[in-house]
């Protein structure tokens, strides 16, 4: 069967000097009903990702002429202006990293959710409203019909982000792209954000795209993770994978790395330096100079993101496992 | 758009739209100070009698009629006015000698404060005789009680004003819609904008040629002013300067128009007593010799002649051409630079520094004038009498103030030299207003004292005949003019704008609209705007 | 040393006022209300609480960049609060501060050679020759490679500026340190690194710490004891094994509850078992965050959200004051149950 | 929201009465008095003076005229003037339609032509006609208002002859016209002074709208709208103009004094019978009670125009509405 | 400070501006060697009255037979000096009580504010000419300072609101966490802060002096003759704008010129200072 969506060789590229290479060849597949987790540190192309999928880079970012994003059999990426907005909001919805800022401060809650409803279904106003309800209802905000003559500002963050998600769902998306959803929020509101974005995914059996920078944020939810680093894939597989035997150093490090309830630890295994910039990425492998077992190979030569029975990953160990340093 | 214009229906028609500078104050007339205010009031109210177009003030035979039919000399000190008995207001009631009586009150009385209250304190009393006969009681006998007895005042109704407190004559609302009995009526004033007169077709003299006089408001702006004048947008402006009297030569719609003769002349004054200390004498011009030969070192007429144009007018005394004595035989002082050099180098001012300035026992041959900045004419003056001191060595600052400032420093005696200007009055009496130790405290602002000037002066006021009383003023003006208190500079004759279609077209120096009643637009050269009615 | 801690904070409250002009109405918010609690030397405790709940607030109360409206803090035995300007300069050498955002704490127009000297020259701590060397040194031991002296704040990483904001503060050899989130901004590879500096550096220096932070799974590694913070107050302070393996206050075990874990396996498990993951099911009674002035003076602050099965009308009607339940364990609800076996964690 | 205005409303009338006390207080200082004016070659003599000094209390003790004059102010009564012999409110209320007028019609172009302009720009932002538009607009910003005048007088007054250069109607014809012809001589009258008053202001207007838009365009929630799929133009209109227009309503409360300000000349330069001319000419001619009575009035404009922004704001920003 | 220059000279608009600046502080400071006559000469009243523009005299003559190019050139000089000084009287004041008030804060910033809004409330142009035309002969001095004495009021409160903002950075509570003083901290911290917009204050507000002086001129308050300043030579050829537009045009080209130089300048300074714009 065909994948819903698909994205094969994505690279985007912000203009300077020298060019942002934001997210460079970056290939994955979403089927129906199922969830992708992307993660990642700051920086490493996540967002840009996302935004890339809907069209929605400004200048001076650029999507290369060889992505292709193919939709229903469409390529996203050459549509026409015209056609891409019917398929945004309603066929792939997005819902953002920080719902203060990327809701309208000087609109209600119902203007923002039924212009969405409006733009593209022939509905009339009072229907709309009636959906409006019924989606706030849905996200599990209290006294949706009274909320939706509020403003964003009178809205605590986790509404906030109800509500981002609640105009995502309004026209039954097929793909749900969720950047960051949480990241903003306290612990507590995280969680139920996350419980209520499973629950309607399995309500509504979409697919859904989550991007993260927390592997915990992903545990719980995701079929499939994909981790980037320096906006590519390094390594792609499923999450039970990933956390059990992950493959890439720089995934096993970040596993590392976070300071776990469940499994006390007097010293957290560090990653030495830090995250490069996206301007200037390094020769060969990415992650080499953060890597312990990088040796020559890995300075000169780019890996490939090579398929093995548990995952693809892109990491010259593949060839050479007895680098692997113990 | 349509328009819903009236034609004016008969022969007495046209329009003069003249264009003002700044807008009257108030159109009352014993209040009513600036010279456009006077010209709509000398329109709207009318005077016992009027100067001839020569303004001579002392020539019985001279003054024209107006509210007065005719008068008679009963006595050396009364004079009997008989009014004409088909003169009315334009509101229909006639003017009688009551009204005259009033308006003598009103004009003396302290509480309205008309700047011509002195003037007409000179009269002892009026008295009605009947109706339409009133006496003027004079305290002594002198030349120009004619003058005084009808120059001053305008006429003001009684049967409108008579009920209103004094103290409130000068904000009445009458001020501002004025009724009077002069050859036009008042129609509105739009503050800021324009006022709007209309003749009265019962006046009762001669019809006023021009049905419609408007005064429009054009600001300061003297270019805007002129730009108006010349494409077409008014038809009179009350001053043109040198360069737009050269366009007139050209234009074929616009002539320059002379205000003859003129009242006005103005002077550098020198103060003689220290600003900083006025019961000193000033430490420069207490010298008369210094004054004299800075008064014969400036070029007045290139001066003359590069501000007021090729006919330019050298004041040659305090006197300005409208007075009768003008040109009399006085003493004047000559331009010689030489001979000023000369007379610095003997009193003994040398540049001994070095800084081109003239210095004597270490005191530097240095002073400021002031001038305001009001006046173009007198501020391009002093610029160009600047740089001739300068190139004699005499360092002349020019301090611009606004007037009232100007006048207040003035009053205070704190200048060195202070730019003024005489004029509006066409008597010679006015030189005891400036000349003379009486009028310390008033307008000698220098403190210009000499005994045989005041003695000549009180002579020729007293005088009871022409001759006397030329021969008095030649030798007061004389005297002056040989001390050298002030530098006579320029009595240029002013000229207005006015638009040729207009006929019969003169200006008397004293009042722009004295003679405006006689001018006319014959039927041929109307314009649109001559045709309009109210 | 003694038996005397080295901090004790007690019943220190701070409002604030906030809109309202020359005639305007102001809002009070209790930003701080009634904390009381003591450190001791060389012991470092954990501050949690969710995004306003006054952490930040009285982190500062304690070193007196603000000032509080009533209740006392004593350093070392001196009451910082009323302290002259002499005494307090001699204190703020003692006790330091490292803030969460690191770019913020960072004067941009500065670099960092000179953000890292400037306190040593206020305290006048080294000749001016020997200053460079100190500032050398001081940027080796937080691992800062000593040729980045001249840069500016932009021009470093995020992990790099925090390593700066802890250099500052221990050029002046403090005893006791502030850490305002001093990790929740940096990435999990560069959290890491500077976690394990702050542990380094407080054993070699035997220096005393106030760890704020608003995760859980962070305190646990650099604390001694955690105080729970909830709307202001302290809602259960506790040894932090104890405080992880038994929370007593149902706001922190809902706290704990909700901390993801990353493993699929124990994450489906914990939601599958129907935990309380703050009100999961049903929609929420109130906004998630606490809204000041929304409630009864005299309620429990975290009534509304509360799961506890107990919960009752006395919530409505008294605050709960913080009370001891065990040994070091102290909470501030009516209900919670000092008998309560020990846990292990989910 | 009642709160809010009354509070202000308070808060303005403090402002007001500030204005008074403050120009009450320069015109003390200033050398002079009123009576020191006259306004011709024809002067009036010193004892008329002292005695009409006395008799409108300027020979009382500062504070006394001081507190006279507040209390009169506060009655509304804003005192004599001695130049047209009239109350001073009088001879306000004769201009201030006028200058209303000007300065309603400066607006319509300040803010019609720059918002429209600083949208377009901020639109097109870094193209060409963004270019040329941003040089126009800033060389229109450093023009001298007055020369600014001077210029289109000559352009379209005097060497095109399309509009007329004085006054606020013809005088000669006005009374005469229809309404319709009336109201069609004043907007002759109107345009050049209105334009250029107005230019300056939409030049400031643009630069500020551009900025404005730029900086909207760029945040999180334009792109959000876009991910909905919403069509361009309703991005730009309803998410994007709205929350532009924001900072340029703020504009709107400074615009009210520099746009007095700009009276001052453009009255001066037109000749246009209002406020700013009055007050130019009271200062000159020491009428006080005119300058303090236009001070007082220009503050309470000003003050006027401060509060309807906030409001605007307010009713335009739900952020800044109380929670009533 | 210096990334700044460097931002600011890599925009092209601001380089023009700053160009033209230095070419007319420039040319202002050596107005005497340019020119090639007095400004205040008058060379030949008869002769040379209102010349046009001719080699002899570039920007021709006015009334008094002055050379125009010599007055400009020395205009420059007068209106540059006077726009520069009375602007760092203003922003001195401006930032002193800006600082107070925000850092003060309570009743002082109260009472401080609610006087700057009351003379906030006055058209400034509208306060300058009660002053200016108030006061007599007050000179050049005179002149900058009340032209300083009126413009501070906008400067104390975009300050103010500086102050405010850079106030509850961090970096403050750093600076006193680790025992700077009050001095200290506005010397080392807060000033060099706060400077970029009292910078693109300066530079903007230079501009908007030349042409509140230039305003004032054409109202008959300003410089006073025979000094020659670009208002009060625009002033002179206002009389005459139809028969010799080149005495007002010149003067009013170099006042739009330089104000253009001084905004684009600023905005330069502005944009290089503003960090979304890097
Ligand atoms: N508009 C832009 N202009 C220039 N560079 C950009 C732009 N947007 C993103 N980038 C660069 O592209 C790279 C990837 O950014 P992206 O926002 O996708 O990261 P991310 O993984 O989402 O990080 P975060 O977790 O911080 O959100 C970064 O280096 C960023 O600096
Ligand atoms: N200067 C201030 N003026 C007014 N209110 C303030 C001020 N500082 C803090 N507050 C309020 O006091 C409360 C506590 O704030 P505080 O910053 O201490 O919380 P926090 O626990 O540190 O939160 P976070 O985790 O977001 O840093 C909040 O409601 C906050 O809005
Ligand atoms: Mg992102
Ligand atoms: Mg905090």
């Amino acid at each position: 069967m065909k994948p819903l969506l698909e994205v094969r060789d994505l690279r985007t590229t912000f203009a300077g000097n020298p060019a942002t290479r934001a997210v460079d060849g970056v290939n994955f597949t979403l089927d129906v009903g199922e969830t992708l987790a992307i993660v990642g540190e700051s920086g490493c192309g996540k967002t840009v990702t996302a935004l890339s999928i809907l069209g929605l880079i400004d200048e001076p970012g650029r999507i290369e002429p060889e992505s292709v994003v193919e939709f229903g059999g469409v390529n996203l990426l050459t549509l026409e202006a015209r056609e891409l907005r019917r398929i945004r909001g309603a066929e792939i919805a997005m819902v953002f990293q920080e719902p203060a800022t990327s809701l309208n401060p000087v609109l209600t809650v119902e203007t923002q959710i039924t212009e969405t409803l409006r733009a593209h279904r022939t509905i009339s106003r009072t229907a709309a409203r009636a959906r409006a309800t019924d989606l706030l209802e849905l996200v599990r905000i209290p006294q949706a019909a009274e909320r939706l003559g509020a403003y964003p500002h009178e809205l605590s963050g986790g509404m906030q982000q109800r509500v981002m998600i609640a105009i995502a769902l309004s026209c039954e998306p097929k793909v749900l792209i969720a950047d960051e959803p949480t990241t903003a929020l306290d612990v507590t509101v995280q969680a139920q954000i996350l419980e209520l974005l499973a629950e309607l995914q399995g309500r509504l059996g979409m697919a859904m795209l989550l991007i993260s920078h927390d592997l915990g944020v992903v545990a719980g939810l995701a079929d499939r993770i994909a981790v980037m680093y320096g906006g590519q894939i390094i390594e792609q597989a499923s999450a039970a994978a990933i956390f059990e035997r992950p493959m890439h150093p720089y995934t096993e490090a970040l596993l590392k790395a976070v300071p776990r309830l469940d499994r006390p630890v007097t010293r957290l295994s560090a990653i030495a330096g830090s995250v490069p910039n996206a301007a200037t990425w390094p020769d060969g492998c990415r992650f080499h100079p953060r890597c312990p077992h990088a040796w020559d190979r890995c300075r000169t030569s780019h890996p490939e993101l090579t398929p093995t029975a548990a995952g693809d990953v892109r990491c010259w160990l593949t060839d050479e496992p007895h680098r692997r340093v113990r | 758009v349509a328009e819903r214009i009236a034609p004016c229906p008969d022969d007495w028609c046209g329009t003069a739209v003249i264009a003002t500078p700044a807008e009257a104050d108030v159109l009352f007339p014993p209040s009513t100070q600036g010279d456009i205010g006077r010209s709509i009031i000398d329109l709207v109210f009318t005077r016992l009698a009027d100067l001839g177009p020569d303004l001579n003030t002392v020539d019985p035979t001279s003054f024209e009629p107006r509210l007065a039919s005719s008068w008679t000399r009963e006595d050396s000190l009364t004079i009997v006015f008989s009014l004409n008995p088909s003169a009315r207001w334009h509101d229909g009631a006639p003017v009688t000698a009551e009204d005259v009586a009033f308006t003598y009150e009103v004009y003396r009385d302290s509480l309205v404060g008309s700047p011509a209250r002195p003037r007409v304190l000179q009269i002892a009393g009026v008295d009605v005789r009947d109706p339409h006969t009133v006496a003027f009681r004079f305290p002594r006998a002198y030349l120009e009680q004619l003058f005084d007895a009808v120059y001053h005042m305008w006429i003001l109704p009684k049967h409108l004003l008579g009920a209103v407190p004094r103290g409130e004559l000068v904000s009445h609302p009458f001020g501002r819609n004025p009724i009077g009995a002069g050859p036009y009526r008042f129609v509105r004033w739009r503050a800021g904008e324009s006022v709007e007169l209309v003749a009265d077709s019962a006046y009762f003299l001669a019809r006023p040629g021009l049905r419609r006089v408007i005064w429009r408001s054009t600001g300061g702006d003297m270019s805007a002013a002129i730009t108006q004048l010349f494409s077409g947008s008014v038809d009179v402006l009350t001053y043109l300067p040198p360069e737009a009297v050269q366009r007139t030569e050209t234009s074929d719609e616009i002539r320059a128009i002379a205000y003859q003769p003129s009242t006005f002349y103005s002077y550098l004054l020198f103060n003689f007593r220290d600003p900083a200390d006025p019961t000193r004498p000033h430490p420069l011009f207490a010298d008369r010799a210094l004054r004299r030969a800075l008064a014969v070192a400036v070029d007045r007429a290139a001066a003359v002649r590069a501000v007021d144009g090729a006919d330019g007018i050298v004041a040659d005394g305090p006197v300005s051409p409208a007075m009768w004595i003008y040109g009399a035989e006085y003493e004047r002082l000559p331009y010689d630079a030489a001979r000023g050099r000369r007379e610095l180098t003997q009193l003994g001012w040398r540049d001994s520094d070095g800084d081109g300035v003239l210095d004597r026992y270490g005191r530097r041959l240095s002073f400021s004038i002031i001038v305001p900045e009001t006046s173009a004419q007198r501020r391009r003056f002093a610029q160009i009498i600047q740089e001739q001191f300068k190139s004699l060595g005499v360092e002349m600052r020019i301090t611009e103030l606004d007037f009232n400032t100007f006048l207040q420093r003035a009053e205070t005696g704190r200048f060195d030299v202070f730019y003024g200007s005489y004029g509006g009055d066409p008597s010679p009496a006015s030189i005891s207003e400036v000349w003379t130790r009486d009028a310390i405290g008033g307008f000698n602002f220098g403190s210009y004292v000499n005994p045989d000037v005041d003695h000549a002066v009180r002579t020729a006021l007293d005088a009871r005949d022409i001759e006397t009383a030329r021969g008095r003023w030649t030798d007061a003006v004389s005297l002056i003019n040989g001390d050298a208190p002030a530098i006579w500079i320029s009595c240029t004759v002013p000229k207005a704008g006015v638009h040729r279609r207009f006929e019969n077209v003169s200006i008397r120096g004293d009042n722009l609209t004295a003679t405006l009643p006689l001018w006319r637009v014959p039927t041929a050269r109307r314009l649109p705007r001559d045709r309009y009615d109210n | 040393m003694n038996g005397q801690p080295l901090l004790a904070v007690d019943r220190l409250s701070k409002t604030f006022r906030s809109g309202g002009g020359l005639f305007g109405r102001a809002r009070t918010i209790r930003a701080v209300h009634e904390v009381s609690f003591a450190i001791a030397r060389g012991e470092s405790l954990g501050l949690v609480g969710e995004s306003g709940s006054g952490k930040t607030t009285l982190g500062r109360l304690i070193l007196r960049l603000l000032t509080a409206n009533s209740g006392t803090v004593h350093f070392d035995g001196t009451d910082v609060l009323t302290a002259d300007r002499r005494t307090l300069r001699a204190l703020r050498r003692r006790m330091q501060i490292v803030f969460q955002d690191s770019a913020g704490s960072l004067n941009p127009r500065m670099t960092i050679g000179s953000a890292v000297r400037e306190p040593m020259t206020v305290h006048r701590l080294a000749r001016r020759s020997e200053l460079d060397t100190r500032v050398r040194t001081l940027f080796g031991e937080v691992g800062l490679d000593p040729i980045l002296v001249d840069r500016y704040p932009h021009e470093l990483s995020g992990g790099q500026r925090q390593r700066v904001g802890i250099a500052r503060a221990l050029s002046v050899e403090p005893k006791f340190v502030v850490l305002d989130e001093p990790v929740s901004a940096l990435d999990v590879s560069v959290q890491a690194q500077v976690l394990n500096l702050l542990a380094d550096l407080r054993e070699r220096r035997s220096l005393t710490y106030l760890f704020i932070a608003h995760d859980l799974a962070v305190v646990r590694h650099l604390a001694d004891r955690v105080a729970v913070m909830y709307f202001g107050k302290l809602v259960e302070i506790a040894p932090t094994p104890r405080l992880f393996a038994a929370p007593t206050h149902p706001y922190t075990t809902t706290l704990l509850a909700a901390i993801p874990v990353p493993d699929p396996r124990r994450a489906r498990q914990r939601s599958m078992a129907g935990e309380p993951v703050g009100r999961s099911a049903g929609p929420d009674p109130a906004p998630a965050e606490p809204q000041p002035g929304s409630q009864p003076a005299d309620a429990c602050p975290f009534y509304p959200r509360c799961p506890h099965p107990a919960k009752d009308e006395r919530c409505r009607r008294e605050v709960p004051l913080l009370r001891e339940i065990g040994v070091g364990r102290l909470v501030a609800c009516h209900y919670a149950d000092p008998s309560a076996p020990d846990r292990p964690p989910a | 929201m009642h709160r809010f205005v009354a509070a202000r409303l308070l808060q303005a009338v403090a402002i007001v009465f500030l204005v008074g006390t403050l120009t009450f207080l320069l015109l003390q200082l200033a050398p002079g008095d009123p009576l020191s004016s006259t306004s011709s070659s024809l002067l009036v003599p010193r004892t008329v003076v002292e005695q009409q000094r006395r008799a409108f209390g300027l020979d009382r003790p500062i504070l006394e005229q001081y507190v006279r004059y507040l209390g009169n102010l506060a009655r509304g009564d804003f005192g004599y003037s001695y130049r047209e012999h009239r109350p001073a409110w009088h001879a306000i209320r004769d201009r201030l339609p006028n200058t209303l007028l000007l300065a309603a019609a400066a607006l319509v172009v300040t803010f019609g032509l720059g918002i429209g302009l600083g949208v377009a720009q901020g639109l097109r932002a870094g193209s060409r006609v963004d270019d040329v538009l941003s040089l126009v607009s800033l060389t229109v910003y450093s023009t001298p208002v007055f020369w600014l005048g001077i210029v289109l007088l000559l352009l379209f007054g005097e060497t095109l002859r399309w509009l007329p250069v004085s006054g606020a109607t013809d005088p000669v014809v006005y009374d005469q016209l229809s309404l319709l012809a009336q109201a069609w001589d004043r907007i002759r009258h109107l345009t050049l002074p209105a334009v250029t008053l107005g230019a300056i202001g939409a030049a400031a207007t643009a630069r500020f709208q551009r900025a404005a838009m730029l900086d909207v365009i760029r945040q999180d929630f334009i792109r959000t709208a876009r991910a909905k799929g919403l069509a361009e133009r309703t991005v730009v209109l309803r998410h994007a103009l709205r929350n532009a227009l924001l900072p340029v309503i703020t504009l709107f409360g400074l615009a009210f004094p520099l746009l007095l300000g700009g009276t001052v000349l453009v009255e001066t330069v037109f000749a246009w019978p209002g406020m700013g001319k009055l007050t130019v000419d009271a200062i000159h001619g020491r009428d006080y009670f005119v300058v303090t009575g236009a001070a007082v009035l220009a503050a309470v404009m000003v003050v006027l125009g401060n509060l309807l922004a906030d409001i605007l704001y307010r009713v335009l920003d739900p952020r800044t509405r109380e929670a009533a | 400070m210096s990334r700044t220059l460097r931002l600011v000279w890599q925009d092209r608009r601001a380089r023009v501006g700053l160009a033209l600046v230095v070419l007319f502080a420039l040319l202002a400071a050596f107005a005497s060697v340019v020119a090639s006559h007095d400004p205040t000469a008058q060379l030949d009243l008869v002769g040379k009255q209102y010349q046009p523009p001719s080699l002899a005299h570039p920007f021709g003559t006015d009334f008094y037979s002055r050379d125009l190019l010599s007055r400009v050139l020395h205009g420059a000089r007068i209106s540059l000096s006077i726009a520069v000084l009375s602007v760092a009287v203003s922003i001195v004041l401006g930032t002193a009580v800006g600082l107070a008030a925000g850092l003060a804060g309570g009743l002082v910033d109260q009472v401080l504010m609610r006087g700057v809004d009351g003379a906030l409330a006055m058209p400034r142009l509208f306060l300058v000419l009660v002053v200016v035309a108030l006061w007599e002969d007050i000179g050049v001095v005179g002149l900058v300072l009340i032209l300083g004495l009126t413009s501070w009021f906008d400067t104390s409160r975009i300050v103010r609101a500086e102050v405010l903002s850079v106030k509850s950075r961090q970096f403050i509570a750093a600076a006193r966490a680790v025992g700077l003083g009050l001095r200290g901290i506005v010397g080392r911290h807060l000033l060099p802060n706060i400077a970029g917009p009292i910078i693109v204050m300066a530079t903007l507000g230079i501009g908007q002096m030349i042409l509140l002086e230039a305003g004032l001129s054409y109202l008959g308050v300003g410089v006073r003759p025979p000094t020659p300043s670009w208002g009060q030579i625009i002033a002179d050829g206002q009389q005459v704008l139809r028969t010799a537009p080149w005495v007002a045009l010149f003067p009013g080209l170099a006042i739009v010129v330089t104000v253009l130089a001084f905004s684009l300048l600023g905005d330069g300074v502005r944009r290089a200072l503003d960090p979304r714009s890097q």
